[in-house]
């Protein structure tokens, strides 16, 4: 083939880069490994981590039951091993089912449309919160401190830069609940939006209803936001949310330590030409026959550049497959099954936690994840008893909230077992207790 | 040449239109606690009534809507697939599997660090290839693809200037940029000033010159360029801008020119994002998931996303406590699993193999050039890397356009190039092989090309009509965006659903 | 009906004609212990050369060529597979998932028993299983498919009444049956004398009685035959058998008819094989593997093969220690993996499931049969059970055959019915749906079997040249017969490597 | 739907089988069960298995390295889930790759023509025998002790009701191989075939060669058998027989404690229409293209009832396409080193087993597996010392040969760690010993 080009050798393919700039040393990477020796290493790198352990950690990454048929499906080649969908008589199946994912997560949020996905749960709040800037022309955020705090530091991170500023709304010690006096007090005209976690980060419901209210009478829009999306199986969708940022992670795909993941963002019909992200849309062929392609990318960076709705191009489009897979399979009424064992198993898990002393510091109602403090045992002593268990236990609130220290926020879902949750209660009373 | 056969494919409505009052495609285990109602639990406002219009199928109706689906898709695993800028390489199997190993797929991203060791060793081997190949001092591999990692290395920028109480304002950007650079650069709060290409499709140092002062923030420049064009002047622009304090940002999604051959920080470059998803073979899954790591010089280091991980006494550790951090840019640790494939695929092909791909990338593109060069237009003579791009400007003259000729492509098996791209070449067609194509594909992807180019000439109207042989005819776009149609609608739908 | 489309599908040579001098689509980790030189270990006369004409791929041409290949085929996954006798219905995915834990796909057949137990386990609940299921005393899961349990049975019969000392000579094997009943029996040493069915389509009495001697040793029966019509007098079948010392042999293949519902060991059933590719859903993977496993009355089970498993103090063990076994009929323990998959699906059904599952697959049968039988002679009118069976009698006339009405079948994206079995009906069409099938799946292919029959009255032509939807179009098979070419051969193949 | 057809109830479905063959209790099997407790009970089976454990058995059953290619191809639906390819016009791609398995089988063997799969090794033996049989007209068979014992049992089973006598050849208890006086003393002109194993059941190869000999004088045929397939890559292939009887288990399919497995069955030209199994065959379709189809159907059962050449219709087609894509991979090169790593690492085995002071019996040469003698301990202990370092040893000749009890049958393949066969070696000391 070197001849072919008229070239002598290898390096020759290489005159356009200046010989001053060609590495001179080989990389420093060892020879290349047989498919054997890299499952090894990872089945190396596999054993040094969570291997055989049951986990009550949820907090933006839950553990759920993964159908067989979801993977079976997505690992086909001709949906692994295709481009974003561009051409669109050569991409009819992933833009078919990503307008079933688009109508799917409008029918669970409640909202008309929804982009065909965004990095994550974490990334589509700032792009939600500028959204929403563009579409009130106004630039402040309230954002609950109640939202998940990392979501909160990708927000900070984002928003620093665009004279965008946040400002955190507190919550209420007693409910678990945002406050809403403080955001009566701090909502003024120039707020573009509110931003509120439901179920919130330490898992109680938030009170999206009455918060709407004191937020339409300023103007400001409300962005609501989920981390657990198996909730929307048995909570109220919010409706009345004018943007819904969240996480799909929940929806086939594992923890898999953080990513990736799959965000999703909805809104209302009236919006979607300030929304970021791609969209699916139907339209016919030549020849007259429904057809989908992606559309409205009047607002996207390949061709409004500097004035783009967002930068993302490369999005989730496979772990979005795979959510698109898994709520078809759960259907309308799985979904409420599984959300509703959800339900039971965190409350179990809540009665045994009560029984061995432990407190619940928040009033307000959960869903799969709640907040509970230790008062027999400090909450480090809890889980690492746990672990010895093979139990990893919730996490300790401290990390985010410091006037949370040694409370912990506990996670129990399907797979949960009833013997792993009440082993882990056990773990909360000293020993010899009864 | 005959690629392609007709053959039939099975139709197949949008799922809610198979939907079936009470169907499921899944079983729960029995519940093992107590039954609690969710009205008494939740209150009653709070419980939903239904999920109105959500699907209701059985199991095989769900292996045979996505089955069937699949069927109408392009892949890598069918044929070539020449997106210039794309590199859709291919996909390792094993890659896939490594992911999914019990530990690494269940792994929780709050579960104790001393459970984690394995997966920060992951995450710290990785970085360490990535410093290596880039030629760069420190990785972070928190942003999930290219755009994200666009983000973050402007971030640093920001930061970096900050730290030195030296705001600026404007980051420069060739006129050849991919759209995600500008894109980006607004959202880190910058201004954009277009720097315009030269005859020989760099960047232009006169203009370049002219436009840096001690506003200007950074340039970012794609290198080879989106022209597979390699800044031959890279080094005379660094000395530009670091001579007025603003730093080189390189847009690394050309990498599969340079692994092994030449590294950024060699010349100048101070950050610069990888698309794991495509130098490095993670798959592209319709469009995502990627990953974009960014790779600085030294004195950017001090401003990487948190958290960064530590070998201390104690094993691997992360730290928080980074006080000049630009914070995080992502919950937890970035699309892991991705990083987990990309690793694998440098252990696959340790340092020789990413060499030895590399130049396989740029003597496919070349043979490629070769091939084509009689037929089209090579508006830029320079030497190709990774990719050449040629213009329509010779189709035009009977009326056929790139996209058009991308269309006519598919009916010769292939996937089109990347149409319309970049914006400084009129009717441009990118076309970006990969090193993971045989001589035999290439051979037949140029006689498609030439066949084209003949019809271009003996039956214009040919190509305008294609494509003929998907079940699927030109879609109408316009259609689609003049009034949108974004989610299925139940009084809608029945009608043409099998439409 | 409009239920495919065109589309195109990719071409691809035989492998052979993709290789190229040294290519390999893997690598093998490096050698960790010394070198040995094959000439000196095995001795210069014991080493081959080459293996001359082995491919030479690249795993991506690997991955192209076989996904290319597979996009030429229909499946259950893609949609109805109506072959009579074949119970084509749906393979859940979690099975093949089971089958591949670690522990159970890499267990050795010879590994200690102590490390075993779980191995044993499976075998012995499937055997308990199936044993209800069947009304049968004990069950044998050695044999690999159904005619291998067909001899199995036919060879326990044998043995039995060899150790009565009662030597017999002939099966009995009704005309209606599949072939491989009376080829099994020849292997197993018996004549076969045919008894013919009455115009119920069951097995004449009459016949029957005149045949039965003490030269016969058992009859084959297949309940619901052929036709998908229980035997009715299946009870007084029996009597006929047991009073002249006959056994009476069940051909199992239709089992997904009585499930949950009938059991063959309550009227009167000695032996009879199940086909756990059938009724039990494990994938035909293009013809196999199978597992085909024999149940028997008490009064046979001292001749079933060796190993038995026991129940012991130390745990489960083999048994090998039975004077009267048959001996093996296959190393080691038969298709495990089969077995794996067939009890995860009995697992999932639960008995209620199970039986469900029958009455949808009767109902289906049912539906179909009615929606056709106005266009289609139905040569036996008996209920129907799990399957139907028209014949051509009315399509016939106008020239067009059951073969061409299959074939046309496919151009309505359908994959025919069994064709020309059985061999009683002249022009069979055997149409079995399976309970998989929803109600939509089903009402589309009536409407296909309705539309052929209004084309073979409005143009018989368009039938006799189907498929014209498929990349290939009709196949000559006669020519294929007349001078077989069974491998690929260098010499031919280039010419017409796109063929 | 009951309706439709004009029945009220389902038992209406069953008016068809008379009453009281009815079953009136339900099934005794627990309910239905969901996905994931199903995965835990074939968890909880695999964990009473070897997992975790090196094996050194082979024995008609070899570890070696599976490519992920090959599940990924083979688990394709359009694969999994399809019939045997009787309408070719809807299956040409199962027909294709049949025809390529069908060439491979021939290039590997040495032969012409190869059919389309047995049920597996065993049972392709008996096939063998019973064509030899057809082709001949004779009804006598010869048949090497050193063929898989189980495989004899199989080929027992089959010709004991067939006026088909087998009888033994007994091995050279020095070479391992097979004994050609008795051989020559045993050959009349009534044998049919005789069956030989090379490598044979100790792992020793076969004198081919000088047993055609004395089979052509006899006018019978010779029947190789083998059950490495890997042993393929680097021996000379057994030209000279008339057929080849064989098991594929080794290319891409685990041990999956017996099977499925694929057995093969390979011969001359002019034998084919004596051939038992599917056959596929290259054709043109009406318009000129190539194309295959099932041919010589007159040769099976369901064309020929009783005068069928075998009773087989369901074969192994799934695992035979799996050894083709394996054999696609390894290719012409792959499958050579692959062999020669075998060698090496059974070669290996045997220098420390020499070392340990144990005796290797047979003095033919070997390919991955040999029979070895330990001299310092008993068998039985020597593997249950291994068993305690997790490494199942090899297996007791004992068990079939009562004239070699003490004496293990070890296989070694690439997949054996040069660890793990040291770890071996020294459970053949004495503890203390050098
Ligand atoms: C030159 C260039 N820059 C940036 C990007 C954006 O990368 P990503 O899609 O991963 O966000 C792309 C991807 O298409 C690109 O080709
Ligand atoms: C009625 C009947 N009997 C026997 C068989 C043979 O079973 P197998 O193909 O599993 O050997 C079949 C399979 O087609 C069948 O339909």
């Amino acid at each position: 083939m070197l001849s072919a080009i008229g070239l002598d050798s290898a390096q020759d393919l290489f005159g356009g880069i200046p010989a001053s700039h060609r590495q001179s040393e080989p990389l420093a990477i060892p020879p290349g490994r047989s498919e054997y020796e890299i499952r090894d290493y990872f089945e190396a790198r596999a054993s040094e981590s969570c291997k055989g352990y049951a986990c009550l950690l949820g907090a933006g990454a839950y553990n759920h039951y993964r159908p067989v048929v979801v993977d079976s499906l997505a690992t086909r080649g001709e949906f692994l091993t295709a481009y974003t969908p561009y051409q669109a008589e050569y991409s009819q199946g992933i833009l078919t089912s990503i307008f079933e994912f688009q109508t799917m997560v409008a029918q669970l949020t409640g909202m008309d449309v929804a982009n065909a996905s965004m990095y994550d749960g974490s990334t589509a709040v700032p792009e939600a919160g500028m959204m929403a800037a563009r579409i009130t022309r106004r630039n402040r955020l309230l954002v609950a401190r109640t939202l998940h705090p990392e979501y909160r530091q990708v927000l900070d991170t984002y928003f620093r830069h665009q004279a965008l500023p946040c400002e955190t709304l507190a919550y209420d010690r007693a409910s678990g609940q945002i406050d809403l006096e403080d955001l009566e007090a701090k909502l003024s005209d120039d707020v573009a939006a509110v931003i509120l976690q439901t179920p919130n980060f330490f898992g109680v419901v938030e009170r999206i209803g009455e918060a709407v209210e004191l937020v339409r009478r300023r103007g400001a829009l409300l962005v609501a936001v989920f981390s657990e999306a198996v909730s929307l199986g048995l909570l109220e969708p919010p409706k009345d949310a004018d943007i819904v940022a969240g996480e799909l992670q929940s929806f086939a795909h594992p923890p898999s330590y953080g990513g990736p993941y799959v965000g999703v963002l909805a809104t209302k019909t009236k919006h979607i030409r300030q929304m970021p992200g791609r969209l699916v849309g139907e339209t016919l062929d030549s020849r007259g026959r429904r057809a989908y392609c992606l559309t409205l990318a009047t607002r996207e960076q390949h061709i409004r550049r500097a004035r783009a709705t967002s930068n993302i191009c490369t999005n989730q489009a496979l772990v979005a497959l795979m959510a698109t897979i898994y709520m078809t399979l759960m259907g309308r009424k799985g979904l409420r099954e599984l959300a509703e064992q959800n339900l039971c198993k965190a409350h179990f898990l809540a009665d045994r936690l009560r029984a061995a002393g432990a407190d619940l510091p928040f009033a307000g109602s959960f869903f799969n994840e709640f907040a509970v403090r230790p008062t027999r045992l400090p909450a480090s002593e809890v889980n690492a008893r746990a672990l010895g268990e093979r139990i990893i236990g919730g996490l300790d609130l401290g990390r985010f909230y410091p006037e949370l220290a040694g409370t912990l926020l506990v996670c129990a879902t399907e797979t949960s077992t009833r013997d792993a949750l009440e082993r882990y209660a056990a773990c909360f009373r000293k020993k010899g207790d009864a | 040449m005959r690629r392609i056969r007709p053959h039939q494919t099975q139709d197949e409505p949008l799922i809610f239109e198979r939907s079936s009052p009470g169907k499921v495609g899944y079983q729960l285990p029995p519940l093992d606690v107590p039954a609690v109602d969710p009205l008494e639990a939740l209150g009653p406002g709070c419980v939903r009534r239904d999920i109105e219009g959500f699907p209701e199928v059985s199991e095989v109706e769900v292996i045979r809507h996505f089955t069937r689906l699949s069927t109408w898709n392009y892949a890598i695993d069918l044929g070539m697939y020449p997106l210039g800028s794309c590199t859709m390489k291919y996909n390792p199997r094993l890659n896939e599997a490594v992911a999914r190993i019990e530990g690494i797929i269940d792994a929780h991203p709050y579960q104790p660090e001393a459970l984690s060791q394995g997966m920060q060793r992951i995450q710290v081997t990785l970085e360490r290839y990535l410093a290596d190949i880039t030629g760069m001092d420190a990785v972070t591999l928190q942003p999930a693809a290219g755009a994200h990692g666009e983000l973050t290395g402007l971030l640093l920028v920001r930061a970096y200037h900050d730290s030195l109480g030296d705001a600026r304002r404007v980051v420069l950007i060739p006129d050849s940029a991919h759209g995600t650079n500008p894109a980006t650069a607004r959202i880190a709060g910058y201004e954009v000033v277009e720097i315009r290409s030269n005859s020989r499709g760099t960047i232009d140092l006169a203009a370049l010159e002219a436009a840096v002062d001690d506003n200007v923030a950074a340039l970012m420049v794609t290198n080879p360029n989106t022209l597979g064009i390699f800044e031959q002047e890279i080094g005379r622009v660094a000395g530009l801008l670091h001579a007025r304090g603003a730093q080189l940002y390189m847009d690394g999604a050309n990498m599969n020119a340079l692994v092994g051959i030449a590294k950024p920080g060699d010349f100048g470059v101070d950050v610069m994002h990888l698309n794991l998803h495509k130098t490095f073979s993670t798959p592209h899954g319709g469009g995502g998931p990627g990953a974009g790591p960014v790779a600085v010089r030294r004195h950017l280091e001090p401003f990487l996303p948190v958290p960064r991980i530590r070998d201390t006494a104690a094993g691997l550790r992360y730290d928080w406590d980074r006080s000049l951090s630009i914070g995080r840019v992502r919950a937890f640790y970035g699309n892991f699993g991705v990083l987990v494939r990309a690793l694998a695929y440098i252990l696959a092909h340790g340092g020789d193999g990413l060499r030895n791909a590399t130049v396989d990338a740029v003597l496919n593109a070349n043979y490629v050039r070769k091939g084509l060069e009689d037929r089209y237009d090579l508006p830029f003579s320079a030497p190709s890397m990774h990719e050449c791009v040629f213009s329509d400007a010779r189709q035009a003259k009977r009326g056929v356009r790139t996209g058009e000729i991308a269309k006519r492509l598919i009916d010769y098996g292939f996937h089109p190039y990347t149409v319309s791209f970049p914006l400084i070449v009129r009717g441009a067609l990118m076309i970006e092989p990969t090193e993971t194509e045989s001589k035999q594909e290439l051979d037949e992807f140029v006689a498609a090309m030439q066949a084209i180019a003949d019809e271009a000439e003996s039956d214009p109207e040919l190509i305008r009509r294609a494509p003929t042989s998907t079940r699927t005819s030109r879609v109408d776009e316009t259609r689609a965006a003049r009034k949108p149609v974004l989610t299925w609608q139940p009084e809608r739908g029945r009608g043409n659903s099998r439409g």
